[in-house]
């Protein structure tokens, strides 16, 4: 099987991987550079888990083509914190406990800063939106949806990515 | 079976590659290609991959819109020129699948995906293939699976004067989620009866179709409760609507009028 | 279109843990020699909050503040043995193991301590805080990292516990079905408000209020975390779950998320929520375990909602738009059955 | 969305001055969660892991004639094929580790599938997509046998075998019935008294836990010829234990770390993942990883079982349900996994949170060619609780009454016998009730209001009823044609009782309420002739009765004293040392080791 290198930044860094043809994001992202924030929930994209920015905008990492990421900056949870500073929205995802089992936290985390970065000031139907696609089984939402109105008022939004 | 990609630069040269080997699929977003690969799809072996810019470009061009095959739902949604297809992107997938699904990609999604293709179907969509020639839509769905396959470059639709377009996609889960029905319609009226009216249905057959006896039945008709009655019953002739994980085709048929009902007369 | 309102109610028990017992679970206690403690155990945290749950019964039991507690699940070379974490069991059957093992734990650090204060043990109380001092005489203490740095580098002592919990196996009367299931029960009562769309068979939930009985909430903002989250679960499971759609048949099961049909974050329902605790008199501080019977009322509440605003009895889950609807042409239509 | 403690309610049981208890203090594993460093299973990282996928059956029921492997072993990737002969003791039972059930069910089958989705194979490879590509090119020669779905059906005498260790499809109890019986008091006699009787027949279909991490272990070699193994397992030693049955291990060779999940919802119980994990790791000598993809969890991997419930109530016309009775069939699907255990709780549960005196329940645990069902959150409970309360709606309805109040006159109270026998304690399904209807602003009346699950309960309500046996059910009478058992014997109660088809009535935990329609204006307690009569006794010493309470139209409410039948035990409070039991001394009931 013949391997691809493939260079991006992650959260800032630059990584440098071979890549197989076919492998997905999420494989490369987990196994390859070693970033265990996004996780598999389903490898159809109908779970969200896997959710990262590249360039900005969100993506599922279980659907992305790996070698497709040449050049490009993706930011995961991973780095979301600032050094020991935790980023707003994970403040925020703490102080509503809205986290249970945390498997999908970080894809959720990825959704909101997708959106609160392009609207600081959203409404509960925008953050409703925003977590559309992806699927939390413990919380019945509602402290996710909490969670990310208290932190788009703190601010969250405003904070340079 | 591994798995190999190809990169093209030009879409001409992928479509080449596409048409020549059985065993190849047209990546347009990866949102169908790669979890068919994630899932170990037997059926094909190669990803074909083109870099050609025009493939995402909107471009206006007096009445119509001519967008490109790799534009996605997002930049869709980003297009002032597409304000009337807003509400028909928005309904697709999450934002995540948004920023990766394709216009290309939505015209070959399996039941019960297609909910743009049912809206391009009344705009009155011509498909510009890689090579430059052209296909109605219903005649490429209908030849969609059929080899040797097709690399779609852009669609072309009219962009409908105001209040013409009206669109619906029903599903079980807000605010997203797969289709039970979505009916995309055109309503032009005159002298306040319906004429040449266009509608169609995804989620309701193997492909996104038009509804041809609903049309003929909205033919002359007032959009008003008894207006569309006859339209209402037409809602499922013909057509024989799936049984799936979200619905029984008893319940698609029976439900059919009252959201077409909606769709016509709602706003 | 008529959109129909309708009310429904629904009470529930359940019986915590693995009824029969039969089912114990083990926790180890130990202190760093500045008094700052390990539990270890082999059980589970799923989201529940295992972790934290038996931390601060740890916390609480030890007589020490929550910080000083941390909590290792699960690693069968350090964890000792443990059933597991279902059937409700973790905070009732792990808790009072936990609880156990942390007052051998404190018997030892008093002792230090009474060693150096030169005191009865008997005669001390710990103030949370981190403070062993003599009952009446405040002025007479000793930190617990003191007591446990005297105990481990003076005294020789390892302050540490082990604790174990076990509700012996019940027989089952295979005539009548005698038995001794469980020894306690967490109880709930919910009403639902509901709209049905009589053209389709759509059942919008448009608010639940409930009042759940759970024992003591060890930790009250975990214990809503259940409540809210089972709520919605159980939300799922009266209208849109299941794997075999035309069950019996066993065709057309999803195979993905889109299928698979939840609630999405726009279908949730306000949910207002008492929460009532008479603790169990077994339980650990009382308490029973929320975990499971927080979904059960609402699946029966939501059906019995649907007879309310229509007049239709969905006695099959999930009550989908089909079933209703077919009820309702059934009936030649709707059938109110007035406001409750 | 709004959360309030109702501390007023049971505070004298309770010290609300404790230092950490009662606290909402934050979560330990908060943190780790948000900045997504959680160490779920599949976050370990290994050089050179290899991926196991299997081999499933596509058909409902089918005989294997032949498995050809030999294009799979030499694709590129592959390091190794399972075979069935590869695990060391390849049949287990989940519960034999409580000695709970016989081992039926193998890791991989070789002879014959009884599900769609059922492993017969698996395949080691380098990558994921390599062990799929090789899984696709493996040849099963099947020969499809007629298959059966419907828990009704499959208990038909000729219905075909799903599970050749418990032939007649259905888990066999205590070694000697088909299903698990509950008898208390008299139903039928109760029936033939009642001024009502409801039925209901209720389905719940099988539900997915669905936790949004898939189930998955990884296991690998560690230095000291052991195995580590990472797995997503609910319950660390029932895998542990399993994976040692299963692989001839001892438990001490077995190093299993988890502990942090990705949500169970009762769906990672069963211990599948981790004895393949650590066999291919055993096999090869690598690392191997086995997680089930998001089809296989939804599909493949053990719901909830369907449930199917008919119910029959006997009630009063003021509302009071005097007997209830319970078929249930739980569909375990193909193999036994936790369902024989669920409709142990389930029994133990009956009739629900009510205060009733004569139930009678028979539970099948039926086989049938489906994805073996496993646990779920509400374990046992929720699919009849579903039954239960919609039946409680149905009557509430038919006798007028408003279902809040119908819940609270019915409901078990401290001190009241349940129907396994034991007396309730720590109730407080009224409180709940109240608090309920008052949030939700649904008007009761004022004694309702005042009622207390602290009051009310016990005296007569916590006495043994004369209670009516049978041994209908005997293990393959069903299947050979032989009708049940028919023979009905009884068991005095705790208490000088009524000759059989005879027997105390409940006395009423709060007043009868006060004409709530005109059918229960006119309470009939007295019945035709042959019936014996439905005697209703006092009211609770505590409860005095008010002015509106229907007078008992039948004898005075002492029970009457009769002779024990010939046929029944001695008289005792805690009954059942009759000899012939075999109290889970049994291979298919409990047992103690």
């Amino acid at each position: 099987m013949s391997k691809k290198p493939v260079q991006f930044t992650l959260n800032g860094e630059s990584k440098a991987v071979f890549v197989d043809d076919g492998q997905n994001l999420l494989d490369v992202l987990r196994r390859g550079v070693g970033d265990l924030s996004p996780k598999y929930g389903c490898g159809q994209g109908t779970c969200g888990a896997c959710t990262v920015l590249i360039d900005g905008e969100a993506h599922l990492s279980c659907l992305t083509l790996a070698e497709t990421v040449e050049g490009r900056s993706l930011s995961s949870t991973g780095g979301l914190a600032q050094g020991a500073e935790l980023h707003p929205l994970q403040d925020a995802f703490m102080r509503h406990f809205a986290a249970q089992c945390g498997f999908c936290t970080s894809g959720m985390l990825m959704a909101a800063k997708s959106l609160l970065d392009r609207n600081p000031n959203p409404s509960r139907d925008d953050v409703v939106e925003a977590i559309s696609g992806n699927i939390c089984r413990c919380t019945g939402y509602e402290p996710i949806i909490e969670a990310i109105l208290d932190a788009a008022q703190n601010g969250a939004g405003r904070r340079s990515a | 079976m591994s798995i190999s990609v190809k990169t093209f630069a030009s879409t001409a040269e992928a479509a080449t590659a596409l048409s020549g080997d059985r065993a190849a699929r047209f990546m347009g977003g990866g949102t169908l290609i790669m979890r068919a690969v994630n899932e170990g799809d037997q059926s094909f072996n190669t990803i074909l991959l083109a870099n050609d810019p025009a493939l995402t470009e909107i471009q206006a061009q007096g009445d119509r819109l001519i967008i490109g095959s790799r534009v996605t739902m997002a930049q869709i949604l980003a297009s002032r020129d597409l304000e009337f297809l807003h509400p028909v992107a928005r309904a697709v997938g999450g934002p995540a699948i948004r920023n990766m699904a394709t216009v290309g990609g939505n015209l070959f999604a399996e039941h019960p995906y297609g909910d743009l293709t049912a809206a391009l179907l009344v705009l009155d969509c011509q498909v510009t293939l890689a090579g430059g020639q052209t296909s109605t839509l219903p005649d490429l769905l209908r030849d969609r699976t059929r080899e040797p396959r097709v690399l779609v470059a852009s669609v072309s639709i009219v962009r409908p004067q105001s209040g013409i377009f009206k669109f619906r996609k029903v599903s079980r889960v807000k605010p997203k989620g797969v289709s039970l029905m979505t009916i995309a319609a055109w309503i032009p009226q005159s002298g306040g009866r319906v004429s040449g009216a266009r509608v169609a249905y995804s989620s309701m057959g193997p492909t996104p179709m038009r509804v041809q006896a609903v049309e003929q039945a909205l033919e002359g008709a007032t959009l008003d409760e008894t207006g569309v009655g006859n339209a209402l019953s037409a809602a499922t002739s013909g057509i024989e609507p799936p049984t799936d994980a979200i619905a029984s085709s008893w319940y698609r048929r029976e439900v059919a009028p009252v959201h077409l009902k909606r769709t016509l007369l709602g706003g | 279109m008529s959109i129909h309102k309708g009310r429904g109610f629904a009470t529930i028990n359940y019986p915590i843990g693995m009824n029969l017992g039969g089912d114990p679970s083990q926790a180890l206690v130990h202190s760093n020699p500045d008094g700052k403690f390990g539990v270890a155990l082999s059980s589970i945290d799923l989201g529940q909050g295992m972790k934290q749950v038996t931390r601060q019964i740890a916390a609480e039991t030890l007589g020490v503040p929550v910080e000083d507690v941390y909590v290792d699940t699960a690693d069968s070379d350090t964890g000792p043995h443990c059933m597991g974490s279902f059937a409700s069991r973790g905070t009732h059957r792990v808790g009072n193991a936990v609880i156990q093992a942390a007052k051998e734990a404190r018997s030892v650090m008093l002792e230090a301590a009474a060693e150096e204060l030169e005191v009865n043990a008997a005669d001390l109380e710990t103030d949370g805080k981190g403070n062993i001092f003599v009952r009446g005489a405040p002025s007479r203490s000793i930190s617990t990292g003191e007591a446990c740095g005297a105990a481990q580098f003076k005294q020789g002592k390892t302050v540490s516990g082990r604790g174990i919990f076990l509700i012996p196996l019940s027989d089952v009367d295979p005539e009548t079905g005698e038995m001794t299931p469980v020894s306690c029960y967490a109880h709930a009562a919910l009403v639902v408000d509901i709209e049905v769309d009589d053209e389709t068979g759509e059942v919008d939930v448009k608010q639940m209020n409930s009042a759940y009985e759970v024992g003591r909430a060890l930790n009250p903002r975990m214990v809503e975390q259940q409540l809210v989250g089972g709520a919605w679960m159980g939300m799922s499971h009266a209208l849109w779950e299941t794997t075999e759609p035309y069950y019996p048949e066993r065709t057309h099961g999803p195979a993905d998320f889109n299928q698979y049909l939840m609630p999405g974050p726009g279908d949730i329902a306000p949910h207002d929520i008492a929460i009532l605790e008479r603790p169990a008199p077994d339980g650990p501080y009382g308490g029973k375990g929320p975990g499971e019977m927080c979904a059960n009322p609402v699946l029966p509440a939501v059906a019995n909602a649907v007879f309310n605003a229509v007049g239709v009895r969905i006695d099959e889950l999930p009550i989908t738009p089909e079933k209703v609807l077919r009820g309702i042409k059934a009936n030649g239509g709707a059938r109110p059955q007035g406001q409750r | 969305m709004s959360v309030e403690f109702r501390k007023e309610l049971f505070a004298d049981e309770r010290d609300d001055n404790l230092n950490e208890i009662g606290k909402g203090t934050q979560r330990q594993d908060a943190l780790g969660h948000v900045t997504g460093r959680s160490p779920y299973f599949d976050d370990h990282l290994f050089d050179g892991l290899l991926q196991i996928r299997c081999v499933r059956s596509p058909h409902h029921h089918a005989r294997i004639r032949s498995v050809d492997f030999s294009q799979a072993a030499n694709m590129p990737g592959v390091v190794k094929v399972i075979r069935p002969d590869d695990v060391p003791n390849n049949f287990n039972t989940l519960l034999s580790l409580l000695n709970f059930g016989r081992d039926d069910e193998a890791l991989l089958s070789s002879k014959k599938v009884s599900y769609v989705g059922e492993p017969v194979l698996a395949i080691i490879a380098s990558s994921d997509r390599q062990a799929r590509d090789a899984v696709a090119a493996v040849k099963v020669d099947w020969e499809v046998l007629p298959h059966v779905l419907d828990v009704e059906e499959a208990l038909k005498p000729d219905a075909p075998v799903v599970n050749e260790v418990y032939p007649n499809n259905s888990f066999d109890y205590h070694e000697k019935y088909d299903h698990q019986k509950l008898r208390y008091g008299d139903v039928e006699t109760a029936f033939a008294q009642a001024d009502k009787i409801i039925e209901g027949r209720y389905q719940m279909s099988p539900i997915e836990q669905a936790p949004v991490e898939t189930n998955g272990a990884i296991a690998a070699p560690e230095t000291n010829d052991r195995f580590v193994c990472y797995t997503s397992t609910q319950a660390l030693f029932f895998s542990l234990g399993t994976a040692g049955k299963l692989l001839n291990v001892s438990s001490n060779r077995l190093h299993f770390i988890g502990g942090t999940v990705g949500g169970g919802f009762g769906g990672k119980v069963d211990s599948l993942v981790e004895p393949m994990a650590i066999l291919g790791c055993m096999l090869t000598g690598k690392p191997c990883r086995f997680v089930w993809d998001r089809e296989e969890e939804m599909q493949v991997g053990a719901p909830r079982g369907a449930e199917r419930w008919y119910l029959k109530d006997g009630v009063m016309n003021d509302g009071r349900i005097i007997a209830r009775q319970f078929t249930g069939y739980f569909d375990a699907g193909a193999y036994t996994r936790l369902s024989s255990y669920a409709i142990i709780k389930c029994t133990g549960h009956l009739p629900g949170p009510y205060h009733i005196p004569n139930v009678k329940s028979d539970v099948y645990c039926v086989f049938t060619n489906r994805t073996p069902a496993t646990a779920m959150r509400g374990f046992g409970v929720t699919g009849v609780d579903f039954a239960i309360e919609c039946q409680m709606d149905k009557i509430a309805h038919e006798v007028g009454m408003n279902p809040v109040e119908f819940r609270i006159l019915n409901a078990y109270r401290d001190g009241d016998m349940k129907a396994h026998r034991r007396e309730a304690k720590n109730c407080a399904l009224i409180e709940c009730a109240q608090v309920a209807a008052e949030k939700a602003n649904w008007p009761i009346r004022e004694e309702f209001k005042q009622a207390s699950s602290m009051v009310g309960g016990g005296g007569e309500r916590a006495a043994i009823p004369h209670t009516v046996t049978d041994e209908d059910g005997k293990i393959g009478d069903r299947r050979a044609g032989r009708s049940g058992g028919g023979r009905t014997r009884t068991i005095a109660p705790s208490s000088p009782a009524p000759a059989p088809a005879a027997y105390t009535p409940p006395p009423p935990p709060v007043p009868p309420p006060a004409a709530p329609s005109p059918a229960a204006q006119q309470p009939s307690y007295a019945h035709p002739a042959a019936a014996p009569a439905y005697q209703p006794s006092a009211a609770p010493a505590s409860q005095p009765a008010t002015p509106e309470a229907p007078p008992p139209a039948a004898p005075a409410p002492t029970p009457v004293p009769a002779a024990p039948s010939p046929e029944s035990s001695p008289p005792s409070a805690r009954p059942v040392n009759r000899p012939g039991y075999s109290r889970f001394a049994s291979n298919s009931g409990f047992r103690r080791r």
